[in-house]
């Protein structure tokens, strides 16, 4: 089932708030949830909407992705008993794959919400928006998507979208209940709905919306950037694989780390409550440290930075979506976006699984198969 | 299995001196039809080689036919009876000597016909009532020997070098077993990969041909009742031995399908098949050093003028 | 006499090894004794096993008391505390009653000191011996000094005594002086050789003394009997035709003179009968002239070693358990050797195993072994020395079809694409549960080609030699091809000793060899008080050889229990109580053995000792000499007197040989098992370099001190345990179950939905073999009605359940009562199966068409009349062994031989025909395969792919039309009974399983933890089937299984509590963010959320510490004790030296 | 008079009396075709071992006998050394002759006969006379042709002293009181 908004003077964002504000109204929901362009200033924030009349500053399409808002949906949702009410979300793709793995660790619940969707034109780092923010004001959203849609290069003041963007071919909301199409759509005229569920088909019924149809085109316009992305992707792995194949070269990739732990904050998948770096396991003796520096000569503090990526990687590389936060979240501009797609792409593909692609398949290291991989266990030989 | 019966056969060679008293070797002798007639020269070559050997060969006394393969083909009551009227005329003669008998097909009746004597109480029964009119009674405790077997671990190749006289350098000969000495009893040596000809061979100066035809089947009695069958069996054989300056044999039947057909086989097959065939006993016989008419080589049907000038050139050089 | 509590297990393989630990886990003492000088009999040589393609031996140990046991790869060596395993030992004498038995036991010195032996191999090295490896099947070679089983380093080396010329290099190099050599005993035992001849004599004497023995000679008769009142003689070869008094003589009257003496007779072959006389009257064997030197010499020093053994020592037993295996069929003793032994590419299956194995000849890479060429076809010949009248051999051996179609799929993994594989069989015999589609999956995904049909012979081609096979295909047609490799599926034979053995103890054996057992037991010798277990009584598959010897403990523990053996809770209980350690600070104590100074290279133990000092937990350490010798062990209990110390490092040679000893130390000491560590100093012997092989067992050291400084001395509470058992269903594998619980004094509620006992045993009358199931039935039911520990609820279901292992809550629902609530501590599952319904064939359509139980029944009411039956067709497979119930049945072509067979002798006019695919008579039931188609039985095969087709009119009476493909051509039968095998399908309520949390296969039978090494019990602990609910078995094999399974719940309700192990898994609950991860990746089922859902909580009973929840964990909430990730991390710090 | 059980029996007795012993021989038969892969004259037969012996089990006796392959058997005895189920297949193509030989089969005259005169001839002499044999054979063939493909043969024997001409039959032969005890045993049985 597809349906159609109506966008006037190519004002998709309008279509959006025109979309936000029919649901929000829906006697079913309680509230949306969607990014908004803060009061004061040029920051675009995933924000909580009750009031419709707050949906004025809603700016989806902003080439901003300021974190992934997967984990605050799980706050939101995580509670069984203590719901806060139906709440639709807009959500980016890879926000949307996210929040499948943490429910999937049972770190969020979709019972009560309804997951919007939209086809993703891609954004900046922080730093590369605030910059063009700042010189664009207003019209900065708009400018971007124009240019994106019409096809023409992304770059704008010389502004690239972000190495995780560029690099992704999941662009499409895969896991939403009700999905926005804008690649290969007629944007100046409409944008088009689909229901990608049930619940979705019944909020669109709701929403009594005239119909619409999925141009032809669509399909073309959408394998094209797949394969643009996929090369880009391919291209990066291969110059990450050749950065970090030993563990020298690994360490030095990670050499400007300060321990700051803010990739693990920002990554949307790394969900524990108390991260085991800040555990007691972590916490040495203070005669430790000598006697490593006796042993070794020196001792670089603070201690266990290329371990603690790779536990981070042993532990979330199989539910790795690839949005890029990490690199986003860096001080110290370590890319670590394409060391962990890298990582994740691998051991997802051993284990023949995609994160948060599929609410029902399992998270591989839940399952027991005694068989796999007796090469790397050792019974087998 | 080879290999075992290889091991037995080189320990009763290597301290033969511990195990065997001084006392002269004896066999029964049954020679069987054919060695009156149409092998007559085996018969001849038998008897030279085992005086030759210091051995003494009684014959049977009165004895029959054992029943050849016609008589398994008509009635097995009166196969085994054939064969058993010639175990017990042995076992009348009260020897703890063992049965001499050089054609294959008497030996498998007899070796039969033993075995159901001592297996088969039933049908030794019916047997005995049958030869109860000339008063004699079977047991099959006679112990039936092929001459292949006694020669091989009664005598041995030692013993034989031992006695060579005329040795038979420079010759290759091809030792063909046929079927009924191996099989279905196997007896004394390896029923598909039989070797017990070949110490012997190798013992009187000769090289034994490489091949694998010599637990082959001949055909037997096809050459009468189905020639096309029969000559293509013989003809493979006759093929395979055309490195050879003789095929050496231990059974009649298998002598004169060897050499009986040889011309016919070359036009069947259309290939030149001329190759001395001579008994086992005649080879070794010649070896020791008696001559080509004590062991009857004038009667053989394919004896090759290079077989004949070998022969005569390896007596003069001795 | 008083119980011992204690069984004997004869034989230390698979079997032997199960009852000895199920016996250990019950409570009871048990004596290992094992012939050979390692454990592990045939298995040790198989890397890899049916049907999954890998080992997996360690699950045999066990699930609870885990640290009363070696919990490390079986193949290595075992230990468990109840266990005293004796190898090199066989049994010489047995008597006394079931409880009170007393077996003398005889250890064969093998020349090496097992306590001393240090494993390091100098001697092997320096050995001029080499002969034969049997380990790899012959394929390599060994020393005359060798280590049994390369990879079981517990028991050090040994001396094979045949092969050792006694030169002595060994003992010279030997660091500990670990070597006796029998040299010195040769001198003094002295031969007597009594021969007429001279050169006789002589050549004797000769031999004799280069072997070392001392020899005297005596002329005749009278001469030797004159020497033997003189002087000590200890053996005496005597020829038997002698002038005057001949040998037979001598023996009588030598033996008046010393009725000890051993003698040996010499004959000619004229007088081996007489020789054999000889054996009658008291010779222990006779040598045949001429002599075989070698094997003359094996005989005179055979004697000497039994002479010179040391005493015998006798031990009191309640029960034994037989479980010496089999032995296998020799192809070159067979009338067809298929090539073996002249034909190098032709192998026996053991050495095609050896050679794909990573320890065999080629490191696992397939190669030739006569040329080392590559492999890429390989014929499989079954049936060598099986099936096969002409070697005494109408059995089937069972498991080589199985194992060919491993080692086809293994070849294929080692060969890759290329390898072309074909198997020549009659019946392809998958007759497990699993089997069908593990071989379909052969042909499927490894390409193995299957050809029904025999080899003649095989030949090797005269050029190549590779080996060239004929045969007759199923079309007619001849075919010849050659092979790269032949590998021959030799059959079973009774094992060497079996035979002397039953003699010894009256045993009967079956027509074949083997052990003869009662009716409907695979376990019950005619021998009060011995039982069987494994191959000895057949040869088994994994999968049953377990159960058996599960089944043959429970019936030892039975008779243990029965004759006043108690289970021992008394004994566990009188154990030391380990200190409360959980205040102390850790204070490690470090013993190391110098081993004659060979630690000390170079000054190394001082900085070994100052290393282990840099850490202030060491509280000392002790450097010791010899701990292999009783001064060294008392110098260690010595410096360990340290009441401080509450950590224990050992560092020794081979210290896993010392770990019974150690345990009970710590255990004296009042110290938990995780507190002690024992680490193997010499195992870097190799190394190119003292200082590197010093800096390994430096870092060894110091993992195992960092190790033992985060050992937590704290366990969680134990789980306790309701001393009563829940029997669902009461067939005969329930029943039994039943007995076997409450014969061993404990309570069982035993129900049943029918208004009476006995399941299927209702319709059946007898087996194939004639045993009568009727009687059977009456007796069981009558044994259940007198035992008083056992409570029957008849027309009652199970309504619902829940718990866990020690306290499952089962509500009852009788059909006239009020459901109530039962507590039980285990659950055995035997529901049982039935015969599957069918629509094929016409079934339904016409009266004359029956499926098997109806014929049963009909035969047995007189419904069906044999006398007027004209013809009669058998159809088997009816929608069996192939999808969707891709598994065989197992009882299906049993019966239809049982039923053909039935019919045929009431009227021998009947034409009985069996339509079959693969005929699974397996085992001794061959024997009446061969019999049904002498009594002229016709059986005709038929593929998945032209099945046979019925037409049924009412007139006429159904017409089979089947193709036959000898003759090529559709056989049309017009019958008068058509009798359908639709086999059998489980009947357990998936939800009845998963109340329990057990879960059920994908034929919907229950699925066992492992279906080769814990076949009758869930993963999830205190849950087990028995019977069919496992998978179709005939009655004997379920009476085993529900034995198997009463032992298994008999180990777990023998303990009120059941305590955890000190490897448990915890939960940190302030780091846990419920993901629950950890509760799917538990493969026990021993975490769940709790009711609140709150927390995750964990049963530690349940619990086997396997860490797959501290894996899926991430942030190491989910812990794993005394495998911590701080613990972890402190020894990997040790090991690794750049920063991270 | 040639041999009683052979030509007493004729017509008279059943062929289902006649073929009981070679079902009794061969009903255990597994049709494994370890005979048939083994024999030299598979190539000149029409009919596998394994499907006659097939045709033993499904009692197509018929079909046995309109196939030459029993006569074919020249008794090498390859397929009894490794019948795995300890049956003498070469015994049963023996038996199989005699079934022919007994029954007259006119199909199978040519092997039958020659067995009948070799037979004929050790009754008479107590051995056998080849020529004798060769000599009632050819006439009993009546194939004016067949005695020139052994002229040669028979030429080379005469001129080698190996065969001398037949005695004349003179009464009561040698072996004829065994014949008739065998005759008249098989017949109480």
């Amino acid at each position: 089932m597809v349906a159609a908004i109506e966008v006037h003077d190519h004002d998709l964002t309008a279509a959006f708030r025109t979309l936000s504000t029919a649901v929000l109204t829906l006697e079913t929901i309680d509230a949306v949830f969607v990014p908004m362009r803060l009061p004061c200033g040029s920051a675009v924030m995933p924000t909580l909407v009750t009031d419709p009349a707050h949906l004025e500053r809603i700016d989806p399409l902003a080439p901003s992705f300021a974190l992934n808002a997967a984990k605050v949906v799980g706050q939101l949702t995580r509670n069984r008993k203590a719901g806060i009410g139906k709440i639709a979300v807009l959500l980016r793709p890879c926000e949307i794959r996210a929040f499948v793995e943490l429910v999937k660790l049972n770190q969020g619940q979709t019972e009560n919400i309804l997951i919007i969707g939209s086809d993703c034109l891609g954004a900046f780092t922080n730093h590369d928006y605030f910059a063009f923010a700042q010189a664009k004001g207003e019209d900065a959203s708009r400018i971007f998507y124009q240019s994106m849609l019409s096809g023409q290069e992304a770059v704008l003041e010389g502004i690239n979208l972000s190495g995780a963007c560029r690099a992704c071919e999941s662009f499409l909301p895969t896991g939403a209940d009700l999905a926005v199409r804008l690649w290969g759509v007629a944007t100046e005229r409409h944008i088009l709905l689909e229901a990608q569920t049930d619940k979705g088909a019944a909020l669109l019924e709701k929403l009594q919306l005239p119909t619409g149809q999925v141009p032809s085109e669509r399909e073309g316009v959408v394998h094209a950037l797949v394969d643009q992305r996929t090369d880009y992707r391919d291209a990066m792995f291969a110059a990450t694989a050749a950065a970090i194949g030993t563990l020298e070269k690994l360490a030095a990739y990670l050499s400007h780390c300060v321990n700051c732990y803010n990739c693990r904050v920002a990554c949307p998948v790394c969900y524990c409550r108390e991260c085991v770096f800040t555990t007691d396991l972590f916490d040495h003796d203070p005669l430790q440290y000598l006697s490593w520096a006796q042993r070794r000569g020196a001792v670089k503090l603070p201690t266990d930075t290329l371990f603690y990526h790779l536990t981070r990687m042993a532990h979330m590389s199989t539910a790795c979506v690839g949005c890029g936060q990490c690199s986003n979240a860096c001080p110290n501009g370590i890319d670590l976006m394409p060391l962990f797609r890298l990582v994740a792409h691998r051991t997802q593909g051993v284990f023949d699984y995609k994160a948060g692609e599929d609410l029902a398949a399992k998270p591989p290291l839940t399952q027991f198969k005694e068989d796999e991989f007796q090469e790397v266990v050792g019974i087998g030989e | 299995m080879a290999d075992k019966i290889d091991r037995n056969l080189s320990h009763s060679t290597v301290h033969v001196t511990l195990s065997t008293a001084a006392k002269p070797m004896r066999y029964l002798y049954y020679p069987g039809c054919s060695l009156e007639g149409t092998a007559v020269e085996y018969d001849l070559a038998t008897r030279a080689l085992m005086q030759a050997l210091d051995i003494d060969v009684i014959d049977v006394a009165g004895w029959t036919c054992c029943g050849a393969t016609a008589a398994s083909g008509v009635s097995r009551l009166l196969a085994l009876s054939l064969a058993a009227r010639n175990l017990a005329l042995a076992e009348a003669m009260h020897s703890d000597c063992d049965l001499l008998v050089p054609c294959s097909a008497c030996y498998l009746n007899l070796q039969r016909a033993a075995h159901a004597m001592r297996e088969e109480p039933q049908t030794r029964a019916a047997v005995n009532r049958i030869l109860a009119d000339e008063h004699l009674s079977v047991t099959g405790t006679v112990r039936v020997r092929h001459i292949l077997d006694v020669l091989a671990r009664d005598v041995g190749a030692d013993t034989i070098a031992s006695h060579v006289r005329r040795p038979l350098n420079g010759q290759t000969i091809a030792p063909y077993y046929g079927c009924q000495c191996l099989r279905p009893y196997a007896v004394f040596d390896d029923p598909q990969a039989p070797a017990s000809m070949s110490p012997l061979i190798r013992a009187v100066g000769a090289e034994v041909l490489p091949w694998t035809m010599g637990p082959r089947c001949c055909g037997g009695a096809h050459m009468t009742t189905h020639m096309h069958a029969g000559m293509d069996l013989t003809g493979a054989i006759l093929a395979a031995a055309k490195d050879a300056d003789a095929i050496a044999t231990v059974c009649p039947m298998c002598q004169i399908n060897l050499d009986g057909f040889q011309k016919k086989i070359a036009r069947h097959r259309g290939a030149v098949l001329e190759t001395t065939v001579v008994y086992l006993p005649q080879l070794l016989g010649l070896a020791m050093g008696l001559g080509p008419h004590a062991v009857g080589l004038q009667r053989n049907l394919s004896v090759t003028a290079s077989f004949k000038n070998a022969l005569r050139s390896l007596e003069a050089s001795v | 006499m008083e119980n011992s509590n204690t069984a004997l297990v004869v034989g230390a393989g698979i079997s032997g090894i199960r009852a000895a630990l199920d016996l250990a886990e019950s409570g009871h003492r048990v004596v290992l004794v094992e012939r050979a000088p390692h454990l592990g009999g045939i298995l040790s040589q198989l890397d890899r096993q049916f049907p999954t393609n890998r080992c997996g031996m360690c699950r045999m140990l066990p699930a609870f008391e885990r640290d009363a046991a070696s919990q490390a790869c079986l193949r290595r060596g075992l230990f468990h505390e109840r266990i005293d395993i004796r190898l090199s030992t066989q049994i010489t004498a047995l008597s006394g009653a079931p409880g009170h038995m007393q077996v003398s036991l005889r250890t064969a010195p093998n020349g090496v000191d097992a306590r001393r032996c240090v494993g390091c191999g100098e001697c092997a090295e320096v050995c001029p011996v080499v002969v034969p490896d049997p380990f790899n099947a012959g394929l390599t070679t060994r020393k005359a000094i060798y280590q049994p089983v390369p990879h079981d380093r517990s028991t050090g080396y040994v001396i094979d005594v045949q092969a050792c010329t006694q030169c002595g290099v060994c003992a010279s190099v030997c660091p500990t002086q670990a070597i006796q050599l029998a040299q010195d005993g040769r001198r003094k035992f002295h031969i007597l050789v009594v021969d007429d001849e001279l050169v006789v004599r002589d050549s004797l004497k000769e031999w004799l003394l280069a072997e070392g023995y001392s020899v005297r000679m005596a002329a005749s008769g009278a001469e030797a009997l004159e020497m033997l009142s003189g002087q000590p003689v200890h053996l005496m070869l005597a020829d038997i035709k002698m002038p005057g008094m001949d040998g037979v003589e001598l023996l009588q009257r030598s033996r008046q003179i010393l009725p000890e003496l051993c003698v040996l007779m010499m004959t000619a072959y004229a007088t081996v009968e007489t020789a054999v006389e000889a054996m009658k009257m008291g010779a222990l064997d006779y040598l045949m002239k001429p002599f075989d030197t070698a094997a003359m010499m094996d005989k005179v020093a055979a004697v000497f070693q039994e002479q010179m053994a040391e005493q015998d020592e006798s031990i009191a037993v309640g029960a034994v358990i037989l479980a010496c295996g089999s032995d296998y069929f020799d192809p070159r003793r067979g009338k067809n050797p298929y090539g073996y032994g002249t034909c190098p590419h032709v192998l026996t299956q053991l050495e095609f195993e050896r050679l794909l194995s990573g320890s065999g000849p080629f490191g696992g890479a397939l190669l030739r072994p006569a040329d080392r060429r590559p492999v890429g076809k390989i014929a499989f010949l079954q049936c060598v020395g099986s099936r096969d009248l002409q070697s005494d051999a109408d059995f089937c051996s069972s498991v080589c079809c199985m194992i060919a179609i491993k080692q086809a799929r293994l070849a294929r993994e080692r060969g890759g694409a290329q390898l072309a594989a074909t198997l020549f069989h009659m019946d392809l015999r998958t007759a497990g549960l699993p089997y069908q589609r593990w071989g379909e999956a052969a042909c499927e995904q490894d390409q193995l080609r299957l050809v029904r049909g025999r080899v003649h012979s095989l030949l090797a081609d005269p050029a190549s030699g590779d080996p060239v096979l004929t045969w007759l295909g199923p079309d007619g047609q001849i075919t010849g091809e050659t092979f790269d490799l032949v590998v021959l599926a030799v059959g079973q034979r009774p094992a060497q000793g079996l035979a002397p053995l039953a003699e010894m103890t009256g045993l009967s054996l079956n027509p074949w060899g083997f052990v003869r057992t009662q009716a409907h037991s695979l376990v019950r010798t005619d021998q009060a008080g011995i039982l069987v277990a494994g191959a000895c009584a057949g040869l088994k598959d994994i999968n049953e050889s377990v159960i058996q010897a599960s089944a043959a403990a429970a019936e030892a523990g039975r008779i243990l229990h029965a004759t006043g053996g108690t289970l021992s809770v008394a004994a566990d209980a009188a154990r030391t109580p380990p200190r409360d350690l959980s205040a102390d600070p850790p204070r490690i104590a470090v013993a190391l053995c110098t081993c004659d100074g060979a630690l000390n290279a170079e000054g190394a133990a001082a900085a070994l000792e100052a290393r282990l000092n840099q850490d202030p937990c060491v509280s000392r350490i002790v450097f010791l000499n010899r701990l292999c010798t009783d001064d060294g062990w008392r110098t260690l209990v010595d410096g360990l007197n340290d009441p401080q110390a509450n950590r224990i490092l050992l560092g020794a040679c081979r210290s896993d040989a010392f770990t019974p000893r150690l345990r009970a130390l710590v255990a004296e000491n009042g110290l938990p098992s995780q507190m002690v560590e024992a680490v193997d100093l010499r195992i870097y012997d190799r190394e190119p370099s003292a200082a590197s092989r010093q800096a390994r067992v430096a870092t060894d050291l110091a993992m195992a001190v960092a190790r033992l400084k985060h050992a937590e001395p704290v366990r969680p509470p134990g789980v306790s345990v309701v001393q009563h058992a829940l029997v669902v269903g009461g067939g005969i594998a329930g029943m039994q179950a039943a007995l076997s619980i409450a014969e061993r004094g404990y309570l069982v509620t035993l129900v049943e939905k029918q208004a009476s006992l006995g399941g299927n045993l209702h319709w059946l009358r007898q087996t194939l073999d004639g045993a009568d199931l009727t009687a059977l039935l009456a007796d069981t039911i009558d044994r259940v009605a007198h035992q008083p520990l056992i409570h029957v609820h008849l027309q009652t279901e199970v309504q619902s359940a829940f718990g866990q292992v020690g306290h499952f809550y089962t509500t009852l629902a009788p059909a006239k009562a009020a459901p109530h609530i039962l507590e039980h501590g285990v659950t055995v599952l035997a529901t049982g199966c039935g015969e599957a319904s069918t629509a094929a064939y016409g079934y339904g359509t016409h009266a004359a068409v029956v499926t098997q139980k109806e014929l049963e029944v009909r035969l047995a009411d007189q419904r069906i009349d044999p006398q007027q039956l004209g013809a009669v067709v058998m159809i088997l497979c009816v929608a069996s062994r192939e999808a969707p119930r891709s598994y065989c049945s197992r009882v299906c072509c049993p019966t239809a031989l049982k039923q053909a067979l039935t019919l045929k002798r009431a009227n021998p006019a009947t034409a009985v025909y069996i339509l079959y695919r693969d005929m699974m008579t397996c085992g001794f039931s061959e024997t009446f395969f061969t019999q049904a188609r002498r009594e002229g039985i016709v059986f005709m095969p038929y593929a998945t792919d032209a099945k046979p087709r019925v037409t049924a009119d009412a007139t006429q009476g159904p017409c089979i039309r089947t193709m036959d493909s000898i003759l090529g051509a559709d056989v049309e039968i017009r019958v008068d009974l058509l009798v359908l095998a639709t086999g059998l399908v489980p009947e357990l309520p998936p939800e009845l399983a998963t109340a329990y949390g057990a879960q059920l296969d994908e034929d919907h039978f229950f699925r066992p933890a492992d279906f080769k090494w814990r076949p009758v019990e869930a993963l999830t602990a205190g849950v087990f089937a028995c019977g069919c609910a496992l998978s179709p078995r005939g009655v004997a094999e379920s009476i085993a299984t529900a034995q198997a399974a009463a032992q298994k719940a008999v180990g777990i309700l023998r303990r009120p509590t059941i305590a955890p192990d000190a490897v448990t898994a915890t939960v940190r609950r302030s780091l846990c963010s419920l993901c629950e991860r950890c509760i799917d990746a538990c493969p026990f089922g021993a975490r769940a959320l709790s009711p609140e859902q709150d927390q995750v909580l964990i049963n530690p009973a349940m619990c086997q510490g396997c860490g797959a929840c501290a894996a899926a964990c991430p942030n190491g909430a989910a812990v794993v004790s005394n495998y911590s990730a701080g613990q972890m991390l402190a020894m990997i710090a040790e090991v690794v030296k750049c920063d991270v | 008079m040639l041999h009683s059980a052979t030509e007493r029996k004729g017509e008279g007795v059943s062929l289902e009396a006649h073929t009981a012993s070679v079902r009794q021989m061969m009903r255990a038969c597994i049709q494994c075709g370890t005979c048939s892969a083994s024999c030299p004259n598979a190539g000149a037969m029409d009919m596998t071992p394994r499907r006659i012996w097939r045709c033993v089990q499904m009692d197509s006796f018929e079909e046995i006998f309109t196939s030459q392959t029993f006569t074919l058997c020249s008794s090498c005895y390859y397929c009894s050394l490794r019948c795995p189920r300890g049956l003498q297949p070469a015994d049963a193509m023996a038996a199989l002759k005699c079934i022919a030989a007994a029954r007259q089969m006119p199909q199978h005259r040519s092997s039958t006969l020659f067995y009948r005169y070799f037979l004929r001839s050790v009754r008479r002499n107590g051995r056998v006379h080849e020529m004798e044999v060769m000599t009632g054979y050819f006439a009993h063939m009546k194939n004016p042709l067949l005695p020139l493909r052994y002229a040669s043969l028979g030429w080379k024997l005469t001129s080698k002293g190996k065969i001398s001409l037949p005695r004349p039959a003179r009464g009561k032969g040698k072996l004829d009181a065994l014949f008739a005890k065998v005759a008249q045993v098989e017949e109480e049985n």
